[in-house]
């Protein structure tokens, strides 16, 4: 584990943030196909780096979870490349990407230094894209998370997570070069998120991840120019876990994979709302902007209310909950 | 009628905001480099939930911050930032933390806390939101964060410019000059005479000021160039060009700044901005206008500047 | 035109506001089809009832429109049929409708005496039911919307508006019964808004509306219950402006018939934002609720910017702004 | 443990919540029907920029509101209601208007427009937004809303119950009651003494006042049921049963009014609530708990209530 370690000589709020977690006493792990994370709690895709390791205890989260990583190297998109909107925070980072080997090469040494397995985020342009990605990255890494949130180039650019039969066919593909535990990251606009869980499934993924930013365009005040470089983004944070909630409950209800939840994760009660309608597991985005230790925070409050109630899973508090 | 007049208003201000993103991005293109690895190593940035010991206004516009945190006020370097968690405020809540210069830095004594004093604007909904926070309480925050000003060993000399809230980019920097002995001029910029900061600031550090302003013209970018080059054109001892020229405003004044790097053959460090949400160089929010290859990321605000090198363009 | 009349003793808002509407001095009118409005303005469905006869200048709008007609008589969902949460306001009134002879019989009347075009709110649960409504229509109203955000009964209950071939069965059926024209409001939830508008369009359609209210599973803070009788509700107001901006935009590029914007307008300017990016008229839902003349509003601000401004149309308008 | 003790509170809270909810449900379900077509026509509601009056704290957890409308307050009838628009408070927009019952209304004099009083607790975002609203402002409303408390033509004597802020729902119908010569009993029902709303109405209108509470067990609908029917049991001339009984509260407090009527033989009519966007009838939203045919949409508690008959179901 990369130690929080305060100036001694001047003390910040790290040192006792990290001395203080309260023992984790109720075994809360979860399994991720061959992948046990002793937390059902990660962040989410983008919204995490190596960086943080010297600023929160990365070891109280159950995985580390990359910037997606696609095949070719290239440059994220043109400023702006996020803003803040009454609605929500918007992003087009991009996909700034050194490819599998740049990865392996910088970044991913710096994963491996954490305390935590860390999952590594898989893109492409089309379906035929992930599985040599996969592939490159061999044995590093602890599980893929196939980002299918992407345009299709072979599909006049709608999303290849849209789409049932593109996530099986890289679904497929992904599970024939990996034994490794494959997520599955669903887009929000999609006709049927039960179709595209399922094609997940079905073509061998280990847990779907539900669900990505939804994709917006903000426009300034004053100007009614588009705020972003890339004129459209991804709209996450608070405003949109209600839209996500509905689809996580059509997910689970329609899969028996792990269903990981993702949108506007804050605390360890919008954590319980998810699992309330079915998640395993939950992923911390836009939240750890403001609060880094946003994700630290939802791990230890759900150890804090499993121990108050006296239960030992998660499962037995809900139910706990639903018969007052 | 007044709702003509109101639309008038509104059409004039989107014209100017239009006028000036795009004057902007023209001055800064190919205009900036990320600098040479740096000699002094950067402090690691911590988080800290600082005591809100001061928050008033500042002049006509602007809002004073003074936040206690020994750790960040020791390690913090010149012209580094920090990024602020505004607290939700009446049932609004702000998701991103504002990155927000490091205006002053006060190391702790044997009976005081260190602390730094931040100075802003009120002009958005993140901004709104922190100056309704009251003082007694904590204010999290992130820092310090990102590459600063830095002095070249034997720097002798420096001009400073800083223009409205960019001149609390540049204030550390007139502080590590004062430590260093160096002879330091900085020129204040702004509309109003009212809303120049840092008079007070220049004083206590033995700074010699330029004041110029929109209201009597001498902020004009022609006549401010003029008047620099004038100044500092070598016929005196006492007018030697300055051996650095550290800058924090707009594109366009970085631009000025570069153009005077060039008359006198001095490297030129101009602090920039960009929209953040990590501070800390993980989530690529904060592309710098830095021309690259289509398929290599370029450098990030946060973690490559906010301070970069300036220079003209040749091609 | 019915009049809106303060009682002379005392007298209320009401009279000082229809006193003042500003001469409608520029022609704002659109074709929709065969139907012109003069001015591009209307109530969203749902929204807007002849209740407001009396409250409002209702003949400033472009049209009415009624709530969705389905084919027979059914009741709505058990409460809460609605709530307000930070994100936005959720319904799940459901469709409570008396079908198209009960709708003739007791509410068209009172639509009638209205001084605007009425645009009668088609709905179906498979592609099949919505031509025999729109024929037991017949010669009243005058234009269909075609509420395709209803979940098709015949595809596992994925929504009819999802897929572009039940778009186009839908569409082309109500052609051969109708000349009136057809506007078809799409549901935010889709693989790609383009294909869809473009069945729309190629079936036979005059107009697509985008879009209807964004599905959302809203949980009781405090007892983690779904807050909705029905569970899942759409999510309506100014949060979901920017994710409905991209999707007019997009719907814009993909099609030549008008698109009318659907999502969060309160004031002129949100209009002015939607036309910027494509839209030729708009509908106005959840602002009328807190403020019931909202959209006569948006009319007058689009006539006040436009004589301001000295300029024609909202084209010009919109130019004039660009190139400022 | 701070946090178990929070944690235990929130516990507590929903379990009460749900209880409430469930309770309520269980109480109205077959309870109520639309009443017969009404004598009095009703006003043509309006809408109105009210100014704010009065705007202070009421008891020890209320909020009590004067607004001048005189169109509102020439017209309201009894047990009508107003639907408030929420102006947006520091950057937190109310998108639905609140539905507020009118507690008082004051016709308008030679000097003085007329006005409309009403009380609302603060317990969510609208009605915390709507706390905040300064005295000065104007406020806009829309009404006389709804069907409310209808007296008979002959009614002599009523029994009024309120609970909470449904204080505010029966007042109307005293103010009425008061008018007609009606001899009128108030039961004032809450949690503490302090909470009490209505005292200093009931007076000023002559009405005689039970006040009960949880904090005594006096309001217990047990204990409130034993001491009512002992109250009018028919002993005495003055102890004769009402001729009608109106109730404004939970939903288990509209069945023990509705046992009372059976037990006496007079009707009872009791005020409901419902999550409202439009109040006006058109957008279905405030379904009211009438059983009806899965094919026919049912009563609407904006346009067929709020006061519905209340009956003790017979099956
Ligand atoms: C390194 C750095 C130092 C800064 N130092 C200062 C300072 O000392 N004093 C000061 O007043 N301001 C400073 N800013 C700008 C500040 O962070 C605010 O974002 C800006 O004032 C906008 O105000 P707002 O948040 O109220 O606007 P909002 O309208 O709430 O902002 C909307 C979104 O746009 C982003 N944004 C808008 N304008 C800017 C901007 N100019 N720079 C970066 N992001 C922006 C916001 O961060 C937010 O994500 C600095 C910015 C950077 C990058
Ligand atoms: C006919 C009628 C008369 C009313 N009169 C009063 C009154 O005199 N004084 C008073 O304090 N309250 C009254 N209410 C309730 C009031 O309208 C508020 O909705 C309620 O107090 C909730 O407060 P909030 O808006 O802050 O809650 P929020 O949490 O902001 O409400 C969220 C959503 O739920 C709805 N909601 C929540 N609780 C209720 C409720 N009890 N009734 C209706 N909608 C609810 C809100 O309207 C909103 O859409 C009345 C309701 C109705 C239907
Ligand atoms: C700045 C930023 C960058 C992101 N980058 C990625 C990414 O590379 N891959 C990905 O699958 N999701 C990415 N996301 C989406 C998040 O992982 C997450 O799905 C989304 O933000 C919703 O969760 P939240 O509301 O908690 O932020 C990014 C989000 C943000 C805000
Ligand atoms: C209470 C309510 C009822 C609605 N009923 C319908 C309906 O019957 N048919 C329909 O097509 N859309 C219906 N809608 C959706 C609206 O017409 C509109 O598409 C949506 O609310 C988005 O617009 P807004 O953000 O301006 O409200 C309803 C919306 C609300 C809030
Ligand atoms: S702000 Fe996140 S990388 Fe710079
Ligand atoms: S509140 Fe709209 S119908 Fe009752």
């Amino acid at each position: 584990m990369v130690a929080v370690r305060a100036d001694t000589e001047f003390p910040d709020a790290r040192a006792a943030y990290a001395a203080a977690p309260g023992a984790a006493t109720v075994d809360l792990s979860v399994r991720i196909g061959s992948l046990t994370l002793h937390t059902p709690v990660m962040p989410a895709s983008g919204c995490f780096g190596p960086e943080l390791g010297a600023l929160i205890p990365v070891a109280e989260l159950g995985a580390a979870v990359t910037k997606t990583v696609f095949g070719s190297a290239r440059g994220g998109n043109p400023v702006h490349r996020l803003t803040e909107i009454p609605a929500g925070m918007v992003n087009s980072v991009g996909i700034p990407s050194r490819g599998p080997v740049g990865y392996l090469a910088t970044l991913h040494p710096r994963y491996a230094a954490l305390d935590v397995p860390t999952i590594i985020s898989v893109g492409g342009h089309r379906p035929s894209e992930y599985a040599p990605v996969v592939a490159a990255l061999g044995e590093n890494g602890a599980a893929f998370e196939l980002n299918v949130s992407c345009p299709n180039l072979d599909r006049n650019g709608t999303d290849i997570g849209s789409d049932p039969a593109a996530i099986r066919e890289v679904v497929a593909a992904v599970r024939l070069v990996t034994d490794k535990p494959i997520i599955v990251k669903l887009p929000v606009l999609v006709a049927s998120i039960a179709d595209c869980a399922r094609a997940a499934e079905e073509a061998g993924a280990d847990a779907v991840c539900v669900a990505n930013s939804i994709p917006a365009m903000p426009l300034d005040a004053l100007t009614r120019r588009p705020i972003l470089g890339n004129v459209i983004g991804g709209l996450s944070g608070p405003s949109i876990k209600p839209i996500v909630l509905r689809l996580v409950w059509l997910a689970s209800r329609a899969v028996q994979i792990p269903v990981i939840a993702c949108g506007g994760v804050e605390t360890a009660d919008d954590a319980l709302d998810y699992f309330s309608v079915g998640a395993s597991a939950v992923q911390v985005g836009t939240a750890s902007f403001a609060r880094p230790f946003a994700a630290v925070e939802v791990a230890r409050g759900l150890q804090q209310r499993c121990r108050d109630a006296e239960v030992g899973t998660i499962r037995e508090l809900l139910e706990l909950d639903a018969a007052l | 009628m007044r709702a003509t007049a109101a639309a008038a208003a509104r059409r004039e201000a989107a014209a100017r905001a239009r006028a000036f993103a795009e004057a902007d991005a023209r001055a800064l293109d190919g205009l900036v480099s990320v600098r040479p690895r740096q000699a002094v190593p950067r402090p690691q940035p911590v988080w800290d939930d600082a005591e809100m010991l001061v928050h008033e206004p500042a002049g006509e516009r602007y809002r004073r911050l003074v936040l206690a945190s020994s750790s960040i006020a020791h390690t913090a370097l010149a012209g580094q930032f920090l990024m602020i968690t505004v607290p939700p405020h009446a049932g609004d809540t702000i998701l991103l933390p504002r990155p927000m210069a490091i205006h002053r830095r006060r190391p702790a004594t044997a009976d005081q806390p260190g602390t730094v004093e931040l100075i802003y604007g009120v002009v958005g909904r993140g901004t709104r939101a922190l100056a309704a926070v009251p003082v007694g309480g904590t204010l999290q925050v992130t820092g310090p964060l990102g590459r600063g000003f830095e002095f070249e060993t034997g720097t002798r000399s420096a001009l400073l410019i800083g223009r409205g809230v960019g001149i609390c980019g540049v204030m550390g920097a007139a502080e590590d000059a004062q430590a260093a002995g160096i002879r330091t001029t900085m020129v204040l910029s702004g509309q109003r005479p009212e809303q120049l900061l840092g008079r007070a600031d220049c004083a206590e550090l033995g700074v010699r000021v330029i004041a110029v302003t929109d209201d009597d013209g001498s902020s004009d970018l022609v006549t401010l160039s003029a008047g620099l080059r004038a100044e500092f054109d070598g016929a005196t001892p006492e007018r030697t060009p300055p051996d650095v020229v550290m800058v924090c405003g707009a594109g366009v004044l970085a631009r000025l700044a570069a153009e005077l790097g060039a008359h006198w053959g001095v490297p030129v460090q101009a602090s920039l901005e960009a929209h953040m949400a990590c501070g800390l160089g993980y989530c690529h929010g904060c592309a710098a206008p830095v021309r690259t290859d289509a398929s290599v990321e370029g450098p990030l605000v946060c973690a490559d500047g906010p301070v970069f090198d300036a220079r003209i363009p040749v091609d």
